[in-house]
């Protein structure tokens, strides 16, 4: 009995003792953690943040023609939209208002995949912190100030990154 | 698989002659059975089929009346059992099957407060997902009144 | 009358000097918002009663206003440590009741995307038993594993968690170039280097077996009644696992194990967990040789209006994750059941509790790993 | 000088020895715990090793407001830090950092160590029955049982270091080292029980069951904030600096060295701090035990141990 008593604290001895040194490996192993505002990641391409509204490159206007299909797909009706039909001088449709509510956008990508005229982009812009709620009330100004300060690409369906 | 289902509804009609008994596309036997034999049916189908496994007790609001879904497995013939049950909305009373099928208990108590349908026999009948003290009614019913505020309709057009 | 004050009028009434204490909603060990109402005799626990619903937010009713579609973000929150393995349980539902073909190729991804988060899942299930027995430092050690994997994720979802990745009919994009190379890199690494680590440092710990082995018993029988799923069941000798028993998908094309211990008790459920991660980066590499080119979306009917009612489930990292949807010909689904496991798993608490001390309870919660997105949904 | 000015010079000493010291022993826990843990630690203030975090938490915790629940026994919950704190102060005046630097070179240190360790326990005892917290009571409750069964064992693992050395002054017993070498080569298994029994003592891992935050949040100082939870922090790593000095005193020649009387105190500080590292790291390696599998240690395994080890000494001796 007492043979398997000793045995038995050997055993134990041996597998604390090989648990300390797995932790004494890890004190030189390096490290994972990122200082973050000093430090950042990289984002992989396609990493979502916030959706923006795409500008057109050549006419510096959106893309957006205020069909309301984004409003209509999001889930949680984050997005606002005021179209003007037939206004003198232009001749598409265009957004009045175009309204993110970023206290209720999940960043899904509906939007982005509904959109049928390639005016949406998720972005990857995640630092959205505000003091107001008001403020996460992002208007078409800021997302489209949004898309050209930020990486954005438009994944709608089945092709690849 | 489709001969253990055969096998089941034969035993089926064969003990129950009032029960519809079918075959769903997905391979299930289905069961619509009237709420009083639902107790006779559990215990036959528990005991002589061996179907022991109940994964889950839902309850749908067809408006004119309510539906109790039963879904059962069998371990040991790896076949499926779905028993549906009619029960009036506004008398929703029904046997419990928790007595025959322990994890059950939790399932009804969900049916219990998203339906209001009471359950005879269970053995802790209390709301659980709900407070204790809710007044509100059932929430699943298509009848509920959702009080929080309305947010306007997203889309204008001037 | 208070709820406290009539159950400790009860235990007078009894006799015994009992002692109610109240575990939760805040309480370190509770992995959410779990409310167990437990009732000592010294530091052994006579009666406990968990009360759930904190985080109800009636995912069922919502839904119901929602497209079929609009659904598929709102189930990644339900379980939301496996939230690939909710979206294939809900899309799968969708596909079998209205219909639609999936390609090959999206059928592959959908398989390797949740077998990778069932690894994830089960890293973060160690790392928080482990805290639970006091040893903080496997927590993190499992939790760095799960944010390398992570990574991985968001190179192909484009979200760390929320991947909204799975579609009607296929997957949302392609897997990227090199993405398969990271993945075996990363499981060539949890299984050479990573899990015998933690076998060193937590496991093999004299200190580990003495708090797990034997501990928190469930028999077969139990295990059943309740309805127990995914390790639970496992873990108790039930050889039941819906990917290889009734397989949906693709899993009938790859060879893997059913991993089950006869034994029942915390130990079993944790090695149970520890050995699928194995099987599942089998089912990867298998995955990878076979999978073919090809589209990853097929086509999805422009209007989309099913009928009908159907049952179909996946085996998630915590078990079966069970779909009854109704459709009344909408576009709008009639009724959506989500089976829980954690459900059902959790229902098991009282039985389990019953006349174990005030420490092993908090194993016990560690062990049947209820997530609170999903019981209270 | 006259004796009650070195008194009032030596109190002060040891008090900002013990701010000190149990701000580095903080600061040092959460680093090494995080350099463990695949992290990094404290690093933000004071750049780039975050040595001033230590700093910033006692201004913290001196600027916290002093919350007392309103059913807690007032003047018990009140006290009940400071009478934890106090034997741990005293219990610096028995410890020799070096040749002739020690508050007062008792005959009867060990013994006096002893009585004074034994105190603290009141205190915990009275933090958790005065905040009338259910985990408070529990934490308590486990401290009592876990306390007195392990301090026995303790005890016993020093007697047989005692027979050896044949006096209980520790500046007789590192003499004593000094002469015949390090008690470990003769006393290892009273080391190992005595080693043991500290943890416990000290309320670590694995046997830190009075405060297991898991299950009991915060054991004993549950219902305590700003600088009332910072003296039982303190007092709890002065107290793991204590015995570490003690397991020093004891076990490894205590400041035995051949540099003179700062190469001695540096020596001292050393040892004792690896045997804190230990601890430590100890700490971040293992799980908690179970109530019961602490006592059945405690009782079944340890005092035989201890009572082993000291007829084995008294053999050895008389022959």
């Amino acid at each position: 009995m007492l043979g398997g008593v000793l045995g038995n604290v050997y055993n134990a001895t041996k597998s604390l003792i090989k648990g300390h040194l797995v932790t004494l490996k890890e004190l030189r192993t390096p490290k994972i953690t990122v200082h973050y505002p000093d430090e950042r990641l990289e984002l992989p391409l396609g990493s979502r943040g916030m959706p923006a509204l795409k500008v057109n490159q050549d006419t510096g206007l959106l893309n957006c023609t205020a069909c309301g299909v984004c409003a209509r797909e999001c889930p949680v009706d984050a997005i606002e939209v005021e179209a003007v039909v037939g206004e003198k001088g232009r001749k598409k449709r265009y957004p009045a208002i175009y309204n993110l509510d970023m206290t209720h956008c999940m960043q899904c990508n509906l939007c982005v995949e509904a959109c049928p005229f390639d005016a949406l982009e998720m972005s990857d812009a995640f630092e959205i912190s505000r003091y107001d709620l008001d403020d996460l009330i992002f208007d078409k100004e800021q997302l489209a100030e949004i898309w050209k300060t930020h990486k954005a690409v438009r994944i709608t369906g089945g092709e690849k990154l | 698989m489709s001969e253990i289902n055969e096998k089941v509804k034969g035993r089926l009609i064969e003990q129950f002659p009032g029960v519809e008994v079918s075959e769903t596309e997905f391979g299930q036997v289905e069961v619509k059975a009237p709420k009083e034999i639902i107790a006779d049916l559990a215990r036959f189908v528990r005991e002589e089929l061996d179907f022991d496994y109940l994964t889950m007790v839902a309850g749908v609001d067809y408006i004119e009346y309510l539906q109790l879904v039963y879904h059962i497995r069998s371990l040991k013939d790896y076949a499926e059992l779905i028993i549906k049950v009619d029960v009036d909305s506004e008398n929703a009373v029904v046997a419990s099957v928790a007595p025959i099928w322990t994890g059950a208990n939790w399932h009804e108590r969900e049916a219990m407060d998203m339906f209001g349908i009471q359950f005879e026999g269970h053995p802790d009948p209390r709301p659980i997902l709900l407070p204790e003290d809710w007044q509100g009614g059932h929430p699943l019913r298509k009848d509920f009144i959702d009080k929080r505020p309305k947010r306007e309709r997203q889309f204008r057009t001037r | 009358m208070s709820e406290i004050e009539a159950r400790r009028l009860k235990a007078e009434e009894v006799g015994h000097e009992k002692l109610i204490l109240n575990l939760g909603p805040q309480h370190p060990s509770t992995h959410g918002v779990l409310r167990v109402i437990t009732t000592l005799e010294g530091e052994r626990i006579t009666e406990a009663e968990p009360d759930i619903g904190f985080l109800h937010r009636n995912f069922e009713k919502i839904v119901e206003g929602w497209t079929w579609s609009q659904v598929i973000p709102l189930t990644d929150r339900n379980d939301y440590l496996a939230n690939i393995n909710n979206e294939h349980a809900y899309v799968l539902a969708v596909e079998k009741l209205a219909g639609i073909e999936v390609p090959e190729r999206a059928e592959y991804i959908r398989v390797i995307m949740s077998e990778l988060n069932r690894i994830a899942s089960h890293l973060l299930t160690f790392g928080t038993f482990a805290m639970d027995m006091g040893a903080f430092t496997p927590f993190l050690y499992g939790f760095r594993e799960r944010e390398l994997l992570y990574d991985i994720f968001e190179k192909v979802t484009g979200a760390r968690m929320m991947h909204n990745y799975v579609r009607l009919s296929g997957v949302r994009n392609d897997l990227p170039d090199g993405w398969d190379k990271e993945v075996l890199e990363f499981l060539d690494r949890l299984e050479n280097d990573v899990i015998p680590d933690y076998y060193d440092l937590l496991i093999k710990n004299p200190i580990f077996e003495a708090r797990s082995l034997g501990v928190g018993v469930l028999t077969k029988e139990d295990a059943i009644a309740y309805g127990a799923a995914g390790p639970i069941l496992r873990g108790s000798g039930i050889d039941w696992d819906l990917r290889r028993d009734m397989p949906y998908s693709i899993y009938d094309r790859f060879d893997f194990e059913v991993i089950t211990r006869e034994e029942g008790d915390h130990y079993a459920r944790f090695m149970v967990r520890m050995d699928e991660m194995i099987e599942s980066a089998k089912i990867i590499r298998q995955a990878f040789e076979q999978m073919p080119e090809g589209p990853v979306m097929g086509k999805v009917p422009r209007v989309l209006k099913p009928e009908g009612d159907i049952y179909s489930a996946v085996e998630g990292p915590r078990g079966e994750i069970g779909v009854y949807l109704v459709g009344d010909g909408n576009f709008k689904p009639y009724r959506v059941k989500w089976r829980a496991p954690s459900f059902s798993n959790l229902s098991i608490l009282p039985l389990m509790a019953k006349g174990q001390f005030v420490a092993d309870i908090v194993l016990t919660i560690g062990t049947l790993d209820p997530i609170f997105g999903e019981v209270d949904r | 000088m006259p004796e009650w000015v070195m008194a009032i010079i030596k109190i002060l000493i040891v008090l900002a020895f013990i701010g000190l010291n149990g701000m580095f022993l903080i600061w040092a826990e959460r680093k090494v715990a995080g350099f463990i843990q695949a992290r990094i630690g404290p690093a933000r203030v004071g750049r780039p090793q975050g040595f001033f975090q230590l700093f910033a938490d006692a201004i913290k915790m001196f600027s916290k407001e002093d919350v007392r629940p309103a059913a807690a026994d007032k003047w018990v919950w009140w006290f009940a830090p400071v009478v934890f704190f106090t034997p741990v102060a005293m219990a610096f005046l028995v410890l020799p950092f070096g040749p002739n630097v020690i508050g007062l070179d008792m005959n009867i240190g060990l013994i006096y160590l002893a009585a004074v360790a034994s105190f603290a326990l009141l205190g915990v005892f009275m933090a958790g029955w005065g905040s009338n917290n259910k985990y408070s009571l529990l934490g308590a409750m486990r401290a009592g049982a876990q306390m007195i069964s392990y301090e026995i064992p303790l005890i016993l693992a020093t007697i047989g270091v005692i027979m050896i050395t044949g006096t209980l002054s520790t500046q007789g017993i590192v003499e004593y080292q000094v002469a015949h070498g390090w008690n470990i080569k003769t006393q290892f298994l009273a080391f190992v029980v005595f080693f043991i029994a500290m943890l416990a003592e000290l309320n670590r891992t694995p046997f830190d069951l009075v405060i297991a935050e898991s299950e009991l949040t915060s054991g004993f100082f549950t219902e305590y904030s700003g600088i009332r939870w910072g003296m039982f922090m303190f007092a709890e790593y002065t107290n793991i600096f204590v015995m570490s000095a003690l397991a020093v005193t004891l076990f490894f020649g205590g400041w035995a060295s051949p540099f003179g009387l700062v190469g001695s105190v540096l020596i001292f500080l050393i040892k004792t701090y690896a045997i804190v590292f230990l601890i430590i790291w100890i700490r971040w390696s293992v799980p908690r035990v179970r109530i019961d599998q602490l006592m059945t240690l405690g009782w079944k395994f340890l005092l035989p141990l201890s009572l082993f080890n000291i007829v084995f000494t008294g053999l050895i001796l008389l022959i």
